[in-house]
């Protein structure tokens, strides 16, 4: 769920860049080492960045009729590790701006917290937790977590931006986390059963 | 697929410096967050449109399009922060006075950064914004992967396009479930085959000398002093019109 | 006459972004034949393709299948795509599941059959593409050539009654090619109807019982194959060369002639066109020296 | 006689997972000529290539670049790929940059060249192929014809002394192929030596000075196209297709002789050959029907 562009306060955008920075300073670096060593790993990384982009530009078949995209935050950070999708999901996030205008660039920092390092966080987190339950469920539950984590960051981003002015923050995120419960929860599992078909076609190759 | 790209290929002023339309839409966009909305908003949304459309010469139903689908989110999203929930005693929601006014300001300065974005995005290719990223400090690695990223997104774009469509031919999606397993066929195939194509690539440019860098020439452009200097004089009128406007609204 | 199974007429079609792709394209084709759409590259082929089979909705105009106008209800659609199949050009795009096996019973499946129906549609469908004994095989390690058939078997699986197919030789060598047509008369001979969209001249010459020529989103021209692509205007205008064999028969027709029946359409038609001839020919020719210029070698072939 | 510009010998190459590629495989390539290879479909065509260029290493046998083994340290590779360019079939898998004149530029930078020359060498690169007006267009908004070239461009750019392409003609329409020939035309004027490796006879007859034959991984023949090119048997072994136009002058020079020169090598040269015949054939002749029998037609083009 991208904030768009000039939604959030001035002050709110840019602390939101500050703390997504370290995560994308560690997550450069390593990819600066990563490609000094094996500079072919360039070409795969931008392949599987623009694979990412291309996912998420797919209509997801939805049950309520509306249209959603998948964000392949899951898959991303079981195959790739949550550090490096960071950088690459922010900048997958920057062509979203650029070439489709979902988001923003004021509200970049916003969005790849929750979308590039909170979401794989919580996927990578859930896969290694959940693996030895077997691999489906621990792809279903990271890629559906995940999805869910970014929803509640970004529920909490518009809580702290624009408190309810009779309830303040509890009231804000009610009245926000309401209206994810009920569009995202559905795509959130659709996305986990997705991410299942998909590990189980890729391992089965 | 991704309209917004070709026009920023082929409009009229794809051939000047993209340090130009910068200053105009990054210009216009720090404006429009910092001064006063709803004075300044509509002055930016008007100078935005009016450069991309009649400047830049991209068709105003482009402009309208790209601006219409977060338009539609905006416009959304904005009830609930008219709306104020009460939780003392049941909880109930009531039309606030304050969350009115803090919804028209949200929504004008978003829709006014929004055709700032679009505005930018439709004269600019993404390419030629990127390697500014190197002056905040993004190492060279990143921006070599994004731009190179930039260039493969269309690559698999044509080959997720076409699965799609193979897909629709054979009734892939006339159910919830078979639409899940299609999706899912799809993706594992444009992974996989991504993948493949990386490796594919990693020939191709090994045959020229590829060892490391992905470094190349861009044709020189030069700035156009006039051309700057009307964009600033822009800014300079919105800016001060914006404020000026506030204090009559005042 | 009978009603062509789809007639489309007045097609305009815009991609995002502005570039017109059809601009009032008039098409009919007519039940049980085999219709070639010609055209250089860029000329529309593909994305008329994609409105043959409901994909693309035009933006004016109509297509009518069977006689009725085609709508783009979900039902409708379903049904349509039943009717009219579609081959892409990269087979790539089209194969997903990991064994031809299943990636073959993907439409079956998708058109409600049973498995008992759709394991007998599958194998059916192998078997008329003569590539039986890959159904096993997992699709990524198939040969170009393989991967084609296997992409259309997909398609004939569901037993269309137009099956068409976007530049079906396009990466094939030789034998390949003929594997292929071999293939598709066995569909033929089923009673379904085909469309090729190709760049081939030669290759539709010698194929089709009717050929379309499209030219910048419009139809030029459809009819005869013989009289079409024999038509120096016409070719020119549609930026195409005069098939190879056409191009000789009408040269030795002019020192060499024959009656007005059909020219040959095939080198092998030619050649026994010309074996034909009794050898009478007069020694004073039969020593004229007829070789070309050897030096001088132009660099286009089929660009005389 | 001079040294080869490369000279293979046994050249050995196995894929992993078992797949035989090359076996024993040798091949000269003289400079300054246009050598086509050809072979159908999986004969190890592309294999051979990535060995020419240094890309592969071979398990056996031995590469000779100007007369010297090949040897596969960084520096000699980079030496030997700044002599050896190669084009994949497939441009997406080379063109890497947002704009044509960008991609064009990284060959000539990696071979160290300073910004000045680089920037000449992406301009004549551009001349040479006659994509001059493309520089500054998006790789992703050209046509598929225009990639190839620009492909080719940046591999040009690089002056290399041999010019190796894949498949150059694949997806190109007759205009598309003229224009690339035309191109290339242009390199060999400078002195680039030219090698395709193609499954299509009738280009590979029209436009080499020498043919290879490949079969499965092994070189069948090398030599003169006219000769290799109308041996049925070496065709046949081949698995692939005499040229059409060789097939009908042999043909044509069964029931209408010509002396023992050079046969014709485009349907040009062969209509310009007929057309210089003198028209005095007997009415017995001219008035005999000629016409194969129409209702017969062989799915198989160019199989006789």
């Amino acid at each position: 769920m991208h904030i768009m562009e000039g939604f959030l306060p001035p002050l709110h955008a840019a602390a939101w860049t500050v703390v997504a920075a370290p995560f994308l300073v560690i997550g450069a670096r390593r990819i600066a080492r990563i490609t000094r060593e094996q500079p072919q790993a360039k070409l795969l990384l931008a392949s599987a960045g623009a694979f990412a982009f291309v996912l998420s530009a797919l209509k997801l078949p939805s049950v309520t009729g509306s249209c959603s995209h998948p964000t392949g935050t899951g898959l991303g950070a079981i195959l790739f590790g949550p550090s490096v999708m960071a950088v690459l999901g922010a900048i997958v996030l920057l062509f979203q701006a650029l070439l489709l205008a979902h988001g923003g660039l004021t509200t970049l920092g916003a969005n790849i917290f929750s979308m590039a390092i909170v979401g794989p966080w919580v996927a990578y987190g859930c896969f290694r937790v959940a693996r030895p339950m077997g691999l489906g469920i621990a792809v279903f539950l990271a890629a559906m977590l995940g999805d869910l984590a970014t929803y509640t960051v970004t529920t909490g981003q518009l809580a702290l931006a624009f408190p309810d002015p009779a309830s303040g923050y509890a009231g804000a995120i009610t009245k926000f986390g309401g209206i994810f419960a009920l569009t995202q929860i559905p795509l959130a599992v659709i996305e986990g059963l997705l991410t299942v078909v998909v590990v189980n076609l890729l391992v089965r190759y | 697929m991704l309209p917004i790209d070709r026009f920023a290929w082929t409009n009229r002023w794809s051939s000047h410096h993209p340090g130009e339309r910068m200053l105009l839409a990054g210009g216009l966009l720090i404006l429009t967050l910092v001064l006063p909305p709803v004075s300044t908003a509509p002055l930016v949304l008007i100078t935005m449109t009016a450069a991309t459309v009649l400047g830049a010469g991209v068709p105003v139903s482009a402009f309208i399009r790209a601006l219409a689908v977060p338009a539609g989110f905006l416009l959304a999203g904005l009830p609930f922060i008219v709306l104020s929930l009460d939780l003392d005693g049941a909880p109930s929601l009531v039309v606030s006075a304050e969350g009115a006014r803090m919804a028209l300001e949200v929504g004008l300065r978003s829709l006014a950064a929004m055709s700032c974005l679009v505005g930018l995005s439709l004269t600019t290719p993404a390419s030629e914004l990127i390697p500014w990223l190197r002056r905040v400090g993004v190492p060279q690695a990143v921006l070599e992967i994004a731009l190179l990223m930039y260039r493969l997104l269309f690559v698999v774009a044509a080959r997720a396009t076409a699965g799609r469509e193979a897909q629709e031919a054979r009734l892939g999606y006339t159910s919830f479930g078979r639409s899940v397993r299609s999706l899912g066929l799809l993706t594992a195939a444009l992974l996989s085959r991504s993948l493949a194509r990386a490796r594919r690539l990693e020939i191709g440019l090994a045959a020229r000398g590829f060892e490391g860098e992905l470094r190349v020439l861009s044709r020189p452009r030069a700035l156009s002093p006039r051309r700057l200097a009307t964009a600033g004089a822009t800014l300079l009128a919105v800016g001060v019109g914006g404020l000026s406007l506030s204090q009559v609204l005042a | 006459m009978t009603t062509p199974i789809l007639d489309a007429r007045g097609l305009c079609y815009d991609y995002p972004g502005g570039a017109v792709a059809l601009q009032g394209l008039d098409l009919r084709i007519a039940r049980g034949r085999r219709l070639a759409l010609l055209g250089a590259n860029g000329c529309g082929k593909t994305t008329l393709l994609l409105h043959l089979n409901g994909t693309f909705k035009p933006r004016a105009g109509e297509l009518r299948l069977n006689g009725r106008p085609a709508t783009y209800g979900r039902r409708a659609l379903t049904d349509w795509r039943s009717r009219v199949g579609l081959v892409l050009q990269e087979p790539d795009d089209q194969l997903f599941s990991a064994t031809v096996y299943q990636d073959v019973s993907f439409g079956p499946l998708n058109q409600g059959l049973d498995e008992t129906r759709a394991r007998a549609c599958v194998l059916d469908a192998l078997d008329a593409l003569g590539i039986g004994h890959l159904a096993d095989r997992p699709t990524h390690l198939l040969s170009f050539g393989q991967k084609k058939r296997a992409a259309i078997a997909g398609v004939l699986a569901m037993a269309p009654e137009v099956l068409i197919l976007d530049e079906p030789d396009a990466g094939l060598d030789g034998q390949g090619v003929a594997r292929l047509l071999q293939a598709l008369e066995q569909c033929r001979a089923r009673g379904t109807t085909l469309v090729f969209a190709t760049h081939d001249v030669d290759l539709a010459y010698a194929w089709a019982d009717e050929v379309a020529i499209l030219v910048e989103g419009r139809l030029l021209h459809q009819g005869e194959p013989a009289e079409l692509l024999g038509d120096s205007d016409v070719l020119a205008a549609a930026g195409l060369a005069m098939p190879l064999v056409l191009q000789l028969a009408k040269a030795l027709r002019r020192t060499y002639p024959w009656t007005d029946g059909q020219p040959p359409r095939t080198a092998a038609e030619l050649i026994a066109t010309l074996e034909a001839v009794p050898h009478a020919i007069p020694d004073t020719i039969r020593n004229t020296p007829l070789t070309a210029s050897v030096n001088e070698r132009p660099n286009l072939r089929r660009h005389p």
